[in-house]
């Protein structure tokens, strides 16, 4: 029983925050409630016993990508961002889109049947702590993909530096 | 124990929010964190599945995930910073230049 | 064989060489070469003339034409007694007004282009006479409606000429349309298109009916009343005879050879040459008689009160057409073939006569403004007398003897129309005598109401062209007697000569009915000479009163019965009309264009569309996509 | 799941191609700060591309489990991605010195890109495709938005970006779902797991192929997930442009040829249900909304939209036949294309942009030349019979009426026909048309060479096409 | 029997090409080598071309001089081209029509004669390669290739309202073949993946097929022919073309519509061209008045002779419709006969219109007397184009009327009639601009030289040798025709039906 309501709690949560993010007018404030949102999902990712994937979540997500965008909102005079409107004209429409899509998804994901169970026993990755099973996985099965993750972290790199460099030092 | 359509229905309820979030706001950098929440929709459906199926490789996907989010910050925060500088709008529905 | 390719390939060479060469050398000697021509194939026919004579008929193929699936035919000759008075008659008269022609277009400019077309009409003329199959016969028979197009429109710079030129040439045409029907419907029948097994095979189809566009009609009918459709084109007979007048436009030569000798001759040539067929369908004669008179009686009263002196010829040709077409149509072909022959002198003659009138009064053609010309051109108005005594039927003459067989055989003959037939004869051989002495009278008779200098211009005409007509003069005359009747005492000798090709003619009268119908046509002749003599040479007010009297009747003689304002208004103008505003106006601009242009207007409009859904804004494209998406995955569920 | 000791490397030989090409590209990215002129690391880039090549023709086999299939299939398409690179970069050597944008990166961010694209092509797992994608796509919103200064640059990276970003969402959400279903993301373990337990009928299935359905889409630009293309299309640098419109787009049919033949090999039904209307629907937007334009590169934008739109029937067909008609077209369709933006990066010089059409009015005077290439390219992408265009086409059409969908056929050959109007107007433009200003071309003996090559494959193609349909036949077999 | 191995076809379809490529390297100056060479190249065409008239053997319908290579081996796409009796007199013609179109636009065309040049040679090449290729593939390639050529030729050196008389013609052409290529695909597969059409020929097909694709081979044929409703690209695209793009256009290109009606529809679908005679007899019945009567309002001399030629074509298609030895042979002796007659008036048309400038007709009148030898000649032409005997025009109206009547009564009789409005728009023609008062525009004008007579030259023995001995002509076509109407009207009938009665045991 404690499990139910442990996760709606953490649902409600993520549900409410999530809302909040979207609707906010104040950028500032859209990424604090983003950062509570990143919260949360760790925890249900405690809940789900992925601690490393939690650990990442906080580290990146909340750490990295949303000091980011911090750091890009410091370009905006604010005062001027306040005064104007939040929603595009034809929002409504684009709320009529996405409820249709979210009750479509619903109704199908409703009577959803899993596929077969999987080698990795909750009581195994339990003895045999998650990170560490999570990263043989990483460096054995799924190193082709590693790599190509490290490449696309390359060209994030080149692609931040040619955009955004103050001074162009072409010939 | 908290059946798996549980954690599909509000993976599913955060992607909407977030691809509500997408089509109605002004705002680019909302907009881009509209982004990250249907990222991280799908993360907490990949890591209920891979608890559900006891297998490892939905977390493994939102691990990539994640650091492809990084990554993709990175240059979507670039392009804004190129675009601000030479059009001093943060917002959609000014840029236009290009339309027929 | 050989010899009898001369006649034709003569003239042809002639052609050739004045066309060819005549522009930069020959000049004004062309004629020398047209001439020889015409002389030398004149030789041949009457070489011909007496093989045929000893009884040698010729039919020969000379080389394969057309060969496809299996209709074949070919240029061939068939030189039988029919062929033969045909060649007579054409290349004499042929030669003659060649001879004439050479005085009359005295320095004229196109003068080698008039021989070339002469000699190139001689060559179709004997085509077709001397064809022994029908598409050889047709190509004649548009060969020479070519030669008189170009006749015609000989002063091309003038627009008259050249409209009736062209006139002439669409009108033949609409006759040649239901030829040429006729000749499809002889080879799906016959499964040939050659004479001889055609005239043999006739009697087999003879009752057979055939479905032709839905109606069920006797077979033999409807071949002789298509073929009929060509003579009547030809001919100039009612309702196509309108071209006939206009062609007077054309130089007076050519009038006498092609509008009076020969060519509208051919129609009656080929009713005559197509007996066998004719002859076994009832209808079909009676249709024939019945055009030929009342064509002859309806040209007859127009001839009374025109007063151009060639137009008056021009209607004096229908109106005898109309009286060959009449003797063919109550099957006495002989007595047609007769008539054809006699009359191709007197006509021509009568032609030629008027040209020399007209070179005297300087190109003046309006009897009103001639007159008491007997002292100035004594030897033109003999031979006009002549002629016109030959026409009137004045016994004696050849006009006598042939008119009469024909009307004889027409009362006598057991075709049904006969009696009514021989009436309308008589009449116009009444009004014939009428408007020829009227003439006669009105240029030659009373004072000279022309100009002054007309009248001291006055001269007669040189003597390359008096010889031509005392020679059609003596012809006017002695043509008729070779075929007096048994009743005087003559041995009919034309007849005899055609009957093997064309039958003999059974006349069911008695010798007392044969010389009551001679009586009456004699009667009718002199009182139409003498009512004439009375209007215009003692009591000249009588016609003026008359023509008040009778307004209307005469404006609509006038008017030629206003059938050429008639055809234009039916035919002519709508169709230009229709072709104007239908069919390039509405089908052509509206219809088709507008499907033609509107479609691809109808893209560029809806791609202009398009590309306002485009707006450039981002949330627009990404909606449309969340909506793709929606669309899709409601499509894919609920199916 | 062996022990950390007992871990086998796994064997690196059909990889080797992209492993060298990683490298390669690293060191032309150190290279630019040593060589200061850049033309030197373009024809560093073109021989990298070549040693590459000559590698790619050796290695075939599956290594690291399953993830990454080098077969003959993949093999055509990095031809295809090769061919790609190695012209883009001959038309943009002089053209990037115009636009002022001659940075070193340039070239390594293509070679990147094109890195993306063979491993999506090659990609057996959700997972490595995904990955692939996403390199590719971050490297071409770069490169779309190279042209720092430019404010359409900026606009078409920026909308490339977001709308990129929001459709790998979709594809990742299509991902969670298989692997929800199957329990695994390996194609032939899911196609394998479909058609045991007969899922053919499952909405979860019919979901994520519609979510696979729209990303692919997207990256292909057919309708309605196109509408990025024209803004992309023209505001990025031409030669980019020209990338783009082969690169990616060959991508996206590779994966989407592999996802739907292997994964939903069982479920053909369904998906050919899907793709058949967002055909119909690309060939109509693609060659009616051409019609109006006045931007050239806009219009191109809209022909490579309706070209994807024909190759899209090959997909429908859905058999071998099919398949081979798709890579046959995709080749022809490299050709003839950078052909044209050749033409249209010829016309940009110093101070004269060269975008519109009426810039073209009377070109067959002044410069007959670059004219009678143009015709030449004009009536390939048209299809008419000398050139290669046509035989791409007719050999879709004809794998199309095989598989049974004659009235599919019939409606593309009408499209076809709309189509032949605007890249009729061009030639009009050039020919019938008095030239208004002096046009000056900017010629390099990079753009003549791409041209020479260009123009020559489409006229051989067109008359001997045997060769290479041989080839897409065999690759076709997978 | 492709005498002793000489690829005699491959020459012909291939020198043009070798030509055009030689016009490249020549520079753009002088202007004189670039006229000399495309003359020479058509000559040597033409020659090479008469070894074909005089080594046919006119007793087999079987095909001659073939070739066959592989081309697309995959796909059994193959190199074969072959003449018979059908095909052979096109080649001739086309050979001859491009010397005359390269000597009358000797010093008519200014502005860019390489390309000029290099266009005719290429149209050269794809009108022999359509006459002769034996497979589908190779037809639609030559099909479709001679479209680039002349929507460059109307379009670059036309009139004032080139472009969009081009465009049309290019859009009309392109739809209908089209909708043909889809045919040939499927009947490709439905014939076991084979384009060779000797084969295709053997085979028979279901009927509810065949009808279907005879409407998409009608559809590029009947545009191309032209037939009575897609007809209104022709007079735009005559009036529009210069005088050597009119001749081509007029004298061989509409020619390939009929060519394909009586190679591909009538063998390949017997039964449904049988059932869709009454249809097409109609179309051409509506073609030919329609055509006609239309030409009495034109006051644009070109136009005129465009209608002109959908009257004429209308007879054609009559006479191919028909279904009988007579209508055929008609049918393809009166397209020569059209292709000569059509083409000559366009290249006297042409004549005048270099020395006036001008093509409406009330700016003409009385050129005869400016212009003698010139108005003889027109006048020949004029008489061979309203069928008069000992011309051309008479042996196939007359065969066609023949055919027709034959085949159905209405339709003959009402084909005839059309001989008659014929006989009145072109005397009518004539007399408004030979005729009458001579008009100032055109007092003082220099008769044909030399090079325009000897243009005209071949055009007038033609003329005259057809009309005289049309059997040297006809004699060619006699096996092919009676082969083609053995396999249309015998051809799957008994197939059909059994294959009925089979239907009614079952049902």
């Amino acid at each position: 029983m404690l499990s139910e309501l442990f996760f709606g709690y953490y649902a409600s949560a993520i549900v409410i925050f999530s809302l909040l993010v979207v609707t906010r007018s104040n950028p500032v404030h859209s990424v604090m409630w983003m950062l509570l949102l990143f919260f949360h999902i760790a925890g249900l990712y405690l809940f789900l016993n992925a601690e490393f994937v939690a650990a990442i979540q906080i580290i990146v997500y909340a750490g990295a990508i949303l000091v980011l965008f911090l750091f890009i909102l410091l370009f905006l005079n604010l005062r001027e961002e306040l005064k104007v409107k939040r929603f595009i004209g034809a929002w409504p429409a684009g709320l009529f889109v996405t409820t249709a899509l979210l009750v479509i998804v619903l109704s199908v994901v409703r009577s959803f049947v899993p596929g077969p169970a999987g080698k990795y026993s909750i009581e195994f990755i339990k003895q045999e702590t998650h990170t560490k099973a999570l990263g043989k996985l990483l460096y054995t099965d799924y190193l082709f993909p590693f790599e190509i993750a490290s490449l696309v972290l390359l060209v994030a790199i080149i692609g931040a530096i040619v955009l955004a460099k103050r001074k162009t030092r072409s010939k | 124990m908290v059946p798996l359509n549980w954690y599909l229905m509000l993976s599913a309820v955060v992607f909407m929010i977030g691809v509500f979030g997408f089509l109605t706001r002004r705002n680019i950098i909302i907009m881009f964190m509209s982004i990250e929440l249907l990222l991280n929709a799908v993360n907490i459906s990949l890591v209920a599945f891979s608890h559900y199926l006891q297998d490892m490789r939905g977390q493994i996907l939102a691990v990539f995930i994640i650091t492809v989010a990084a990554a993709e910050a990175a240059i979507g925060l670039a392009i804004i910073i190129a675009l601000f500088r030479n059009k001093d709008t943060v917002h959609a529905d000014e840029m236009s230049e290009m339309k027929g | 064989m050989n010899n009898y390719l001369l006649i034709p390939f003569l003239p042809l060479a002639a052609f050739l060489i004045n066309i060819l060469f005549g522009r930069k050398y020959l000049k004004d000697n062309a004629h020398w070469v047209s001439i020889l021509a015409v002389a030398g194939s004149w030789v041949v026919t009457v070489i011909t003339l007496l093989d045929v004579l000893s009884g040698k008929v010729v039919n020969e193929d000379i080389y394969s034409w057309i060969v496809s699936g299996e209709f074949k035919v070919s240029v061939g000759f068939l030189i039988d007694q029919l062929t033969a008075v045909m060649l007579v008659v054409v290349t004499t008269c042929s030669a003659l007004i060649h001879i004439y022609s050479v005085g009359y277009m005295q320095g004229d400019k196109g003068y080698y282009r008039f021989f070339a077309y002469l000699s190139l009409f001689t060559f179709c003329m004997l085509m077709l006479v001397m064809a022994n199959n029908f598409l050889q016969l047709y190509f004649g028979w548009e060969g020479v409606g070519l030669c008189s197009y170009f006749l015609i429109g000989y002063y091309f710079d003038k627009k008259p000429a050249s409209d009736a030129g062209k006139k002439a040439f669409i009108v033949n045409r609409f006759g040649d349309f239901g030829f040429g029907l006729g000749i499809i419907m002889i080879f799906l029948t016959f499964g040939t298109v050659y004479y001889e097994p055609v005239f043999s095979q006739a009697k087999v189809f003879a009752v057979q009916t055939i479905n032709f566009l839905g109606y069920d009609v006797h077979l033999m009918t409807l071949i002789a009343l298509l073929l009929f459709c060509g003579s009547i084109g030809k001919s100039a007979q009612m309702p196509l005879h309108v071209w006939l007048p206009d062609a007077m436009e054309g130089p007076t030569p050519v009038s006498a050879l092609i509008h009076a000798a020969t060519m509208v001759t051919a129609g009656v040539f080929l009713v005559a040459r197509c007996s066998p067929i004719f002859s076994l369908s009832e209808t079909a004669l009676m249709i024939v008689a019945l055009t030929g008179a009342i064509t002859s009686l309806f040209a007859a009263t127009i001839g009374l009160v025109q007063n151009d002196i060639k137009r008056i010829i021009a209607y004096s040709t229908i109106s005898q057409l109309g009286y060959m077409f009449l003797a063919a149509g109550v099957g006495a072909y002989t007595a047609g073939m007769f008539h054809l022959y006699t009359h191709a002198f007197f006509k021509a003659l009568l032609f030629l006569c008027a040209g020399s009138v007209m070179h005297a009064m300087s190109g003046e053609l309006d009897l009103q403004k001639m007159g008491g010309l007997k002292k100035y051109m004594p030897i033109t108005y003999w031979t006009m007398l002549f002629a016109s005594l030959s026409i009137a039927g004045v016994p004696g003459f050849a006009g006598f003897f042939s008119k009469d067989e024909i009307l004889w055989l027409a009362y006598s003959g057991q075709s049904p129309v006969g009696k009514f037939v021989w009436a309308i004869g008589t009449v116009v051989a009444f009004l014939t005598a009428f408007y020829s002495f009227r003439l006669i009278f009105l240029t030659f008779h009373g004072k000279f109401r022309g100009t002054y200098e007309q009248e001291h211009h006055l001269h007669e005409s040189p003597k390359a062209m008096t010889i031509p007509l005392i020679i059609l003069c003596i012809g006017a005359v002695a043509s008729g007697w070779i075929g007096i009747p048994h009743l005087l005492g003559g041995g009919e000798h034309f007849t005899e000569f055609l009957t093997p090709v064309l039958g003999h003619p059974e006349a069911h009268g008695t010798h007392a009915e044969e010389w009551l119908v001679m009586a009456i046509s004699i009667i009718a002749g002199f009182s139409g000479v003498g009512l004439a003599a009375l209007f215009y040479l003692v009591k000249t007010d009588i016609p003026v009163m008359l023509a008040q009297k009778f307004n209307a009747t005469y404006k609509v003689l006038w008017n030629k019965y206003y059938v050429d304002e008639l055809y234009s208004f039916i035919i002519v103008r709508p169709t230009i009309w229709t072709a104007k505003n239908i069919l390039i106006g509405v089908t052509d601009a509206k219809i088709i264009e507008a499907i033609v242009n509107g479609i691809p207007k109808g893209i560029g409009e809806f791609s202009r569309i398009l590309r306002k859904v485009q707006t450039g804004l981002l949330q627009r494209y990404a909606a449309i996509m969340a909506l793709g998406v929606l669309i899709i995955m409601a499509v894919m569920l609920l199916r | 799941m062996t022990n950390l000791t007992g871990f086998s490397m796994p064997d690196l030989g059909p990889v080797m191609p992209e492993i060298v090409m990683t490298c390669l590209a690293l060191l032309i990215l150190l290279a630019d700060l040593v060589i200061k002129r850049k033309e030197t690391i373009a024809f560093l880039s073109i021989v990298s591309v070549a040693a590459v090549t000559y590698l790619l023709v050796g290695s075939t086999g599956i290594t690291f489990n399953g993830m990454f299939i080098a077969d003959n299939y993949s093999l055509f398409f990095k031809l295809i991605f090769m061919l790609n690179v190695v012209l883009t970069v001959l038309i943009s050597v002089k053209y990037i010195a115009i636009e002022k944008v001659n940075f070193g990166e340039y070239y390594s961010l293509i070679l990147l890109s094109t890195l993306g694209m063979m491993l999506m092509a090659s990609a057996g797992d959700l997972i490595t495709l995904y990955l692939g994608l996403e390199l590719m796509a971050l490297s071409t919103y770069v490169l779309a938005g190279f042209l720092r200064h430019d404010i359409k640059s900026n606009e078409a990276a920026m909308k490339y970006f977001l709308l990129g970003a929001f459709a790998s969402a979709f594809l990742l959400y299509g991902t969670s779902l298989i692997y929800g279903l199957t329990g695994t993301t390996d194609l032939k373990a899911i196609s394998s797991y479909i058609s045991v337990n007969g899922l053919s009928g499952n909405p979860v299935l019919t979901l994520s192929m519609t979510m696979f359905a729209v990303a692919f889409s997207f990256k292909i630009a057919a309708v309605p997930f196109h509408m990025w293309a024209p803004d992309v299309y023209e505001g990025s640098p031409t030669s980019i442009t020209a990338f783009m419109s082969v690169g990616p787009k060959a991508a996206g049919f590779a994966v989407l040829g592999r996802v739907f033949m292997t994964a939903f090999g069982a479920a053909r039904i369904e998906w050919t249900g899907i793709l058949i209307p967002i055909a119909i629907l690309t060939m109509a937007v693609g060659n009616i909304a051409a019609i109006s334009q006045i931007n050239i590169k806009r219009m191109l934008a809209y022909s490579s939209i309706a070209h994807a739109g024909y190759v899209l029937l090959g997909i429908i067909a859905g058999t071998s036949e099919g398949t081979a008609s798709v890579l046959n077209y995709l080749f022809i369709y490299a050709f003839m294309n950078i052909g044209a933006f050749a033409v249209v990066i010829m016309l940009r010089s110093e101070g004269f942009k060269g975008d519109d059409i009426s810039d073209y009015e009377g070109l067959a005077k002044t410069h007959p030349l670059a004219a009678a290439l143009m015709l030449v390219f004009m009536f390939s992408l048209t299809g008419i019979p000398p050139t290669a265009g046509f035989m791409g086409k007719f050999y879709i059409f004809m794998s199309a009426i095989s598989a049974g969908y004659t009235w599919l056929a019939v409606i593309a050959v009408i499209f076809s026909a709309i189509s032949a109007y605007f890249y009729l107007r061009i030639v009009m433009y050039m020919y019938m048309k008095e030239p208004k200003a002096a046009v000056q071309l900017s010629v390099s003996p990079g753009i003549a060479l791409a041209l020479t090559i260009t123009v020559i494959a489409v006229l051989v193609i067109g008359v001997l096409p045997s060769k290479v349909i041989n080839v897409a036949r065999i690759a076709a077999r997978f | 029997m492709n005498l002793n191995g000489f690829p005699i076809l491959s020459t012909l379809i291939f020198l043009p090409i070798a030509g055009a490529v030689l016009l490249l390297l020549i520079s753009r100056s002088n202007e004189n080598l670039i006229k000399w060479v495309s003359l020479i190249v058509s000559i040597t065409v033409f020659i090479i071309s008469i070894p074909l008239f005089t080594e046919f053997n006119k007793s087999t319908h079987l095909m001659q001089f073939t070739e066959k290579h592989a081309w697309v081996p995959s796909l059994n796409i193959n190199y074969s081209l072959g003449i018979d009796g059908i095909s052979i007199l096109f080649v001739l013609l086309s050979t001859l029509i491009t010397i005359l179109c390269v000597l009358i636009s000797w010093n008519s065309i200014k502005a860019k004669t390489k390309e000029f040049y290099i266009s005719i040679l290429i149209m050269e090449s794809a009108m022999i390669g359509v006459f002769c290729s034996l497979d589908f593939m190779l037809f639609y390639l030559f099909w479709e290739a001679m479209l680039i050529p002349m929507y460059l030729l109307i379009g670059v050196w036309g009139g004032s309202n080139r472009i969009y008389a081009a465009v049309k013609f290019f859009l009309f052409t392109l739809v209908g073949s089209l909708l043909m290529l889809i045919g040939i695909i499927v009947l490709y597969y439905q014939a076991g993946r084979t384009f060779d059409i000797l084969e295709l020929m053997t085979k028979t097909y279901p009927y509810q097929l065949q009808i279907w694709l005879l409407w998409a081979f009608f559809a590029a044929f009947a545009v191309k022919v032209p037939m009575f409703p897609v007809h209104t690209w022709l007079p735009d695209a005559h009036t529009e073309a210069p005088t050597a793009g009119s001749v081509i256009l007029a004298a061989v290109l509409i020619k390939m519509g009929a060519y394909g009606f009586i190679r591909f529809s009538l063998p390949l679908f017997p039964d449904a061209s049988r059932a869709m005679t009454p249809v097409m007899l109609t179309l051409s019945v509506i073609a030919i008045i329609y055509g006609a009567v239309i030409c009495l309002a034109q006051t644009d001399l070109k136009r005129l002779i465009a209608y002109s030629s959908v009257s004429h074509m209308g007879f054609v298609t009559l006479g191919i419709f028909a279904l009988n030895s007579q209508g055929m042979e008609g049918g393809i002796l009166q397209m020569i006969n059209h292709g000569v007659v059509t083409g000559a008036l366009f290249l006297s048309v042409g004549m005048i219109y270099d020395r006036t400038h001008t093509r409406q007709i009330s700016d003409y009148g009385g050129v005869a007397s400016a212009m003698p030898v010139y108005a003889s000649l027109f006048m020949v032409f004029t008489l061979a184009s309203i069928g008069l005997p000992a011309t051309n025009g008479f042996i196939g109206e007359f065969l066609i009327i023949l055919g027709g009547f034959k085949a159905n009564q209405w339709a003959g009789v009402l084909a005839a009639t059309g001989v008659i409005i014929g006989a009145g728009y072109m005397l009518w023609l004539y007399q408004r601009v030979f005729f009458m008062e001579t008009n100032q525009k055109v007092a003082g004008l220099a008769d044909i030289n030399l090079r325009e007579i000897i243009t005209l030259l071949p055009m007038i023995i033609l003329i005259f040798w057809i009309g005289i001995y049309p059997n040297a002509f006809l004699g060619f076509m006699h096996e092919s025709v009676k082969h083609l109407l053995e396999r249309v009207n015998s051809g799957s009938m008994h197939e059909v039906g059994v294959a009925k009665n089979i239907l009614e045991i079952i049902k």
